[in-house]
């Protein structure tokens, strides 16, 4: 991949002029929004926001007194880690065999895309309806199983199903990437393997997987950017962070807290985030990039 | 195919009709349900086959005239909202990814990577962060109940600009070259080389994007406060989101199949072009 | 016309019953135009409109749950009290009108009424007929005490059901109706109608008992936890689960659904303690009149809120939904037209309800309640899994509730 | 090492009324050690044709053996064959290295040996100070080598190239064909070599394959090939500027018959006083030589004349041949076959 | 068209002490309507050159003057130039005739005149029937004429090539070569062009540039360059195989002085009963040649023989040549100048 073009065009004003649009909506709805959550988190307000006052770090210092807050980072490390892992896992392993297959390739491919028009919103709410103990048809089964399913009382069956949603949700967007970069492996190189007598598996392990790997780090960093921020929607319909508040990540304390209406709280709590999400960011670009790159 | 392996090729297909069946087996029960009437749907368990009130449940979800439907405004209304909101917000990324991405691979000026860093970071910034700011930010620029308000602060895009450098710089130099010395300017070039290069490319962000748009709940409910501006989606939690009785699940599910078809329809239309786009990006 | 925007929550079928009331008023003269907006869940909708207001664009109504009752009422300048806005608009408006544990609910401590009781609900008990008598139980004598309830439990678990007892919306019907119906203190300072500095003592001998109790049955599979909020109104409408206890306005959808025949009946309680049963609890919402808009509107609120309260309209409304009728006209309105003869059981509610109230029963101003709602269902759900006792639940459900107080006293001082 | 025979080889793509049938049934002994390079236009067929002995694709009909092994269904791996591809297909991700050592690893062969082997070959190739780095960082020319590298280091039974030096520019494609030639001569493995440039296939190979959409034309010697070619393709094929065919007037002075072409080489036509009548019509200057491109009534005639620069015909001069008697070929004109 | 003078050109890349100077001060003057072919090793600089002739890249010192304009600040479209490039750099989502009209819609040429000029252009190159055709659909031939094409329509004064027939193969680069050459002399405008292929060079050029590192080391007619190398590098470089150049024993036998070398070509070398013994090492048949790759003493060195299969050396044999005598060329051992 070429890092820079030789060829430039020469303009003082014209690329400025270019990245306006773009500049005036990040700036206006991204960058000047977060700076005020930036503020607001050194702030306590009452909803209607008619007494202000500064409080310095004390939104933040609550935070890191409230034990349940702290749990929730191990709670959201669990489940980013699931999501990410699983999400690109069980989507390289359909993309690969995709791939492979020569007949029906065109309806898998279909089928397996499909569930990626489905709106978060809505997708919280069909797990929900699936595994809902009461009425649930994902439970009933189970059931029979003499898998006593119980989202409501079983962390670890919360975190089960918040995870499934979660990852179900983004499979199909995975699985697309992964069939494209898998597309982009040129035939020779599998073919040079083969007459190296490396056989399929051996041949995932050393060739493609290798060769994907621009791919699943552009994924990894979605991906986890979609488990932390993307999946509120999800745990709200699904578990509403119980049992307990044992499926509460931070978006959906965060979430939470800005319906209820603490705003400083919840305000801290974006800047947390975001902190967290940077440094994932940079880590990743930084250690795994160098990995990745050939 | 370079070998001859009739137990891994069986084990493919083993392991796509498992991967389909769970993957789209939510979808499936979603359509189950929405052929049934409310009280065969909350029994436990609920039919697996489909049943015989299709047609009606979903003239009820298409017309808003079910006895006790939820929301009057017909899903009609609102699949026009969604549709123009994710139309703008999927032009609107493309547009200005595109601009941007040509600014950072084929200029060169002060700041130039930090402004690729600013882009990029606004993928930590998705609407349910700055929820609160943002609205004050639209409503003071009187944006509420517009379809601007609806788009515009959700139209910076991250992926679209990573993705389009990404292949801008797959694009070889001297098309660059070729078109200056026929006396292309930059934006000529743009408009005459780049942009149709790009198709591809352009395709499959229009995929990612016009789901995105499709799929905004929280955001709309927000900045409208005219059920006449909202998207579906809002339809479809209007519908379920009584605190009192048990929902319509039938109605429910019918209205989220139709709520459905058309990001279905953008994905399999444009799903050749898209794997292809994605494929030329990779590069 | 003049327009007036109403922001409200109702989803599914209420959300017909608003527009049908607002085409009600809308018919009924031609100055004013109500326009109702569904704008999300009850914790979408107030956050919306909250912020709505901070940037100039309030409704004219909001209809906020109760909960986020005390939030308003703390506002400084955001809302009108109903009674000005009648006062203003010269309608008449008479508090005592009212059904007493209804209108107590939104009444400041100096008798003002600030907020128009709109939907309200309250806590009832409902059992299935078919399996008490599947059971050799009475199907006409519904369990009225905690020992029969749990008597009546073993029983059906014995004779095969695998739910004998569930419960909707537990903070609410096990905590603070249940603090209510015995006349015990939920809180400090009359349930925090004395003022912000009011802190939580739900954690008291007897809701210990309750809830020990619960967790008991609930290791003995006698109370089976389906959820939070209403969630588990489902497995009782399904028929898994035998008895329940939630919301009044659960009545239409059960009668319109279920399969089998069903009761409704009072909450059951404990009879050694003194004074129970009180009264209980009500949920819903109220209407909200917001500041800072003109005159005309202003008038047209006012005009809505009268028709709203005709005892007609909440007559009609009450017999649609199940929400409790909000003026003591209404529920005169309803028994003469013989609504509850024909329709065993709906009374119940107004019954538990139309009784009068004590400062351990009037209702709840708590502020940040969304959230210690949210810590109620928290620790309850660990006391069921077993993970806690009663007793270590509650303490820490009110230690974590008082900080949330403490927080808003201070952002509202 | 290994001798290799294509029996009545057939290859279809598709199957039923569809199916595309490339190769039409091709037969050829290859002796162990051998070097063959079989040569033809593109879209020949030569590509099919390795890649069936590759395992790569399969074999529609007849036989193909490795030693004494039928080897039609064996899979690539198990052929104990290695390949050179046009493009290198090097694995980008892995140093070079790790890209010659690959197939051994499979192969568990011992690391010391592995690490014996890569040397070995490294330093054949002089490739020893580059095996660390990846291959996006090395010239094409390094690439091939490297490519060949891995080849080696598997010590095949067979060798297989499909036009390994076609994307490398001509001062390196010399200088790696003659590396080549002193590798075969070295390690003598048996060995197949693509390419459609001639002076690749006359240079290289001990015999040559000339194929033409989908048929051998004709299998043998170099010398052969060029001083017999079987059929009027192989003739104008081979040789660089082609063999002149004539089809009118001369003929008949060297006892030609109507239905018959006569073949003659540009370096076999001498410039003269008298004889054939040319009309010069461009000149090519390459150094040691110079080639006359001319006109004689319809056909055109291609000359080649030593460099002897004072004596060059202008522009549309008329020059005068004649043909060496000893370097006539005759062709059958319908069929193009060797009379 | 126009005459072109390259004065003093000097070219870094990047600024300050960390700059790069790929170019040294570079002079010519080309004559209006001339062919220059500027040849070289890789990364010697001729794209460079030809790039700031086009104006792609800016001149760091001296001026560059296409007619009587100095056109150092001038924009490449103003320059009146049209180039081709190595990959074509065809417009893949256009037509043909797109591709070609491409300019002239830019220049606002009016749109009949601009299917004349495409129309005439595709004619010449013989195009007419693929000029509805992508780019994609074409083969490597037929794309490299549209790239012509494109810059023939353009009429410009002045036609700059950058290795365009190096993606082809070596037929077809024959043929483009002769088509080029046609071209030329069709149109007559002046033309620079860019290659390292030396063959090329010696086949195209008028005058030739030979570059090396940066510098001009000989600018003159493809004969003086050939027969009158000025320096040991274009003696070595021009010419294939290269010229033999000799540092020991037998330089003495034609009065060469300690500090010399002897330059003698492969072909002016001739197999004699008697005269300098060499070793053979290698053989090469090119068909109507031959090269042998000697050994004497711890040099070697390239024969060239004329086919004459019946007397081929074998590999191993020791052979006899005479140099030609009034073939020699001296060169100083140190500067390499020729003497
Ligand atoms: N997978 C395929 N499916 C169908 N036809 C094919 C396939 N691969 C090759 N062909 C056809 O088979 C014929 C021979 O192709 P092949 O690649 O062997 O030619 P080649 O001689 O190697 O040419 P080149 O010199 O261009 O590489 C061609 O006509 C080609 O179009
Ligand atoms: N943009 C650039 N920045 C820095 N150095 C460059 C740049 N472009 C070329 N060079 C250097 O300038 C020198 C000359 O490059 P140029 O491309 O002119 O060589 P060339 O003669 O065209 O070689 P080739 O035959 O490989 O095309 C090379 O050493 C190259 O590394
Ligand atoms: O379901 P409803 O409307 O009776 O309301 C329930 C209450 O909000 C519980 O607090
Ligand atoms: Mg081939
Ligand atoms: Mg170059």
């Amino acid at each position: 991949m070429a890092v820079e073009k030789r060829v430039v065009f020469r303009s003082r004003w014209l690329p400025w002029l270019l990245l306006a649009p773009q500049g005036v909506v990040i700036g206006v709805f991204f960058f000047w929004p977060a700076a005020q959550a930036l503020l607001q988190s050194l702030q306590q307000t009452d909803a209607f926001g008619s007494s202000v006052e500064w409080v310095g770090l004390d939104n933040f210092r609550a935070l890191w007194n409230d034990p349940k807050y702290l749990a929730s980072f191990e709670t959201t490390a669990v489940f980013s880690v699931l999501v990410a892992g699983l999400g690109i896992v069980l989507s390289l392993l359909l993309a690969v065999f995709a791939d492979r297959v020569v007949r029906g390739a065109t309806l898998y491919k279909t089928l397996l895309i499909w569930p990626y028009a489905v709106a978060p919103a809505v997708a919280g709410v069909l797990w929900l309806f699936m595994f809902s103990p009461s009425i649930g048809i994902a439970s009933y089964w189970l059931h029979a199983l003499g898998i006593s399913w119980n989202s409501l009382l079983n962390s670890t069956h919360a975190m089960v199903l918040i995870v499934m949603a979660a990852v179900w949700k983004q499979i199909s967007y995975n699985f697309l990437f992964f069939l494209a970069g898998l597309a982009s492996i040129p035939k020779s190189l599998i073919e040079a393997a083969a007459i190296d007598g490396a056989h399929p598996w051996r041949r995932f392990w050393t060739i493609q997987l290798p060769l994907l790997s621009p791919t699943t780090f552009f994924l990894l960093v979605i991906n986890v950017v979609y488990a932390f921020l993307e999946t509120f929607a999800i745990v709200d319909a699904a578990t509403q962070g119980g049992p307990g508040t044992d499926t509460s990540i931070l978006v959906y304390k965060l979430v939470y807290d800005f319906k209820a209406l603490d705003l400083g709280a919840s305000a801290a709590q974006s800047v947390v985030l975001m902190l967290i999400l940077i440094v994932l960011t940079v880590v990743q670009f930084k250690y795994v990039e160098k990995k990745v790159n050939y | 195919m370079v070998e001859r392996r009739p137990t891994l090729g069986i084990l493919a297909h083993v392991i796509l009709i498992l991967g389909v069946i769970v993957v789209a087996f939510p979808v499936y029960i979603t359509f189950v349900a929405s052929t049934h009437t409310t009280a065969e749907v909350v029994q436990a368990p609920m039919p697996m086959l489909p049943g015989s009130h299709l047609i009606e449940n979903y003239k009820a979800a298409l017309l808003g005239t079910g006895n006790s439907q939820g929301s009057n405004a017909a899903v009609g209304r609102m699949m026009f909202v969604s549709l123009v909101s994710a139309l703008v917000i999927t032009i609107g990324k493309i547009a200005i990814s595109l601009l941007s991405a040509f600014a950072i691979v084929y200029f060169r000026f002060p700041f130039r990577m930090l402004c690729f860093w600013a882009i990029f970071v606004t993928l930590m910034l998705p609407v349910e962060v700055r929820i609160g700011p943002t609205y004050q930010v639209v409503a003071s620029l009187g944006l509420i109940n517009t379809f601007a308000g609806l788009t515009v602060p959700l139209i910076a895009s991250a992926t679209a600009t990573f993705l389009f450098r990404q292949f801008f710089l797959t694009v070889p130099e001297e098309l660059a070259e070729a078109a200056r010395m026929d006396g292309a300017g930059p934006m000529r070039f743009f408009k005459d080389i780049l942009v149709p290069l790009s198709a591809t490319s352009i395709a499959a962000l229009f995929v990612i994007q016009f789901i995105y748009g499709w799929n905004q709940y929280l955001w709309p409910l927000l900045v409208t406060t005219n059920e006449n501006m909202y998207p579906v989606v809002i339809g479809i939690k209007h519908m379920i989101s009584g605190g009192e009785s048990a929902n319509n699940w039938n109605l429910v599910m019918a209205t989220a199949m139709l709520a459905m078809i058309p990001p279905a329809l953008v994905v399999l239309l444009m799903q050749k072009w898209f794997v292809k786009g994605l494929v030329d990006t990779e590069k | 016309q003049t327009e007036i925007q109403w922001w409200h929550a109702m989803g599914g079928p209420l959300g017909e019953w608003v527009n049908d009331l607002a085409k009600g008023f809308n018919e009924s003269q031609k100055e004013y135009k109500v326009v109702p907006t569904f704008k999300g869940t009850y914790d979408e909708s107030m956050p919306a409109a909250i912020a709505a207001y901070r940037a100039g664009n309030a409704p004219n109504i909001l209809q906020v749950f109760e909960v986020g009752t005390a939030t308003m009422m703390a506002s400084k300048g955001a809302i009108v009290p109903v009674w000005k806005i009648m006062q203003d608009a010269g309608q008449k408006f008479d508090t005592a009108a009212y059904v007493p544990a209804v209108g107590g609910y939104y009444t400041a401590s100096n008798g003002q009424m600030l907020s128009l009781p709109f939907n309200s609900s309250t806590t009832v008990f409902f059992y299935n007929k078919d399996a008490f008598k599947a059971a050799g139980l009475d199907p006409n004598k519904p369990p009225s005490t905690w020992p029969e309830v749990t008597l009546a439990a073993a029983k059906l678990k014995a004779s095969g059901s695998t739910c004998p007892l569930t419960i909707s919306w537990q903070g609410w019907t096990q905590l603070e109706s249940f603090s209510a119906w015995h006349n015990v203190e939920f809180a400090t300072k009359n349930n925090g109608f004395g003022g912000t500095d009011a802190r939580l003592v739900f954690n008291g001998p007897l809701q210990v008992r309750h809830i020990q109790n619960l967790a008991n049955m609930a290791k003995q599979g006698l109370f089976v936890y389906k959820g939070r909020g209403n969630v588990p109104d489902a497995a009782f409408i399904s028929g898994e689960c035998a008895m329940s206890m939630g919301s009044s306005s659960t009545y239409g959808q059960v009668n319109k659904v279920a399969k089998f025949a069903f009761g409704f009946s009072p909450l059951p309680y404990y009879p050694d303690v003194p004074g129970a049963p009180q009264n209980t609890i009500i949920g819903g919402a109220s209407l909200w009149a917001m500041s800072g808009k003109p005159a005309a509107e202003n008038k047209g609120v006012a005009a809505f809120f009268a028709y709203l309260s005709k005892p007609e309209v909440q007559a009609a409304s009450h017999q649609r939904t199940g929400y409790l009728p909000t003026t003591k006209a209404a529920f005169e309105l309803t028994e003469k037209s013989g609504f509850y003869a024909k329709n065993p059981g709906t009374d119940v509610a107004v019954n538990q309800m139309i009784r009068k109230t004590t400062d351990k029963s009037r209702g709840l101003r708590l502020g940040n309640y969304p959230q210690i709602r949210a810590i109620e269902d928290e620790e309850l759900e660990q006391v069921w899994a077993g993970k806690k006792t009663a007793k270590e639940g509650l303490d820490s459900a009110v230690k974590r509730g008082n900080e949330l107080l403490a927080k808003f006293q201070q952002a509202n001082k | 090492m290994a001798a290799i025979s294509l029996r009545n080889i057939i290859k279809r793509y598709g199957t039923g009324p569809k199916a595309n049938q490339v190769i039409h049934g091709v037969n050829a002994e290859v002796a162990d050690g051998e070097f063959i390079v079989i040569v033809g236009p593109s879209g020949c067929g030569k590509s099919t044709l390795l890649r069936m002995v590759a395992g790569l694709e399969e074999v529609s009909e007849g036989d193909i053996a490795i030693g004494d092994r039928v080897v039609n269904d064996l899979e690539p791996a198990r052929r104990d064959i290695a390949m050179v591809f046009q493009n290198y297909a090097l694995y980008p991700h892995m140093s070079v290295f790790d890209n010659m050592a690959y197939g051994l690893k499979i192969a568990k062969v011992p690391r010391e040996e592995i690490k014996t082997r890569v040397d070995k070959a490294a330093k054949i190739l002089e490739l020893g100070h580059l095996l660390d780095r990846k291959p996006r960082a090395l010239s094409g020319g390094q690439r091939q080598r490297v490519a060949m590298g891995r080849a080696i280091v598997r010590q095949p039974q067979v060798f297989l190239f499909d036009e390994p030096l076609s994307n490398l520019d001509a001062k390196l494609r010399v200088q790696t064909r003659l590396e080549i030639q002193k590798l075969h001569r070295e390690l003598g493995i048996t060995s197949l070599f693509v390419t459609h440039d001639q002076v690749e296939a006359m240079t290289l190979a001990q015999r040559m394959m000339v194929m033409n959409a989908g048929r051998m034309e004709q299998f043998g010697t170099p010398e052969e090939v060029y001083n017999r070619p079987a059929t009027t393709f192989v003739a104008s094929f081979m040789g660089s500027p082609p063999m002149n065919l004539l089809r009118r007037a001369p003929n008949a002075d060297f006892g030609g018959k109507p239905g018959t072409l006569l073949g003659i080489r540009p370096e076999h036509l001498q410039v003269a006083a008298a004889g054939w009548a040319l009309q010069v019509e461009t000149i090519e200057m390459l150094g040691a030589e110079r080639l006359l491109y001319c006109r004689m009534g319809d056909e055109s005639v291609i000359v080649r004349t030593d460099e002897s620069l004072s004596s060059a015909p202008a522009i549309g001069a008329t020059i005068h041949v004649t043909p060496r008697a000893d370097r006539l070929h005759w062709f059958d004109a319908e069929s193009g076959m060797r009379l």
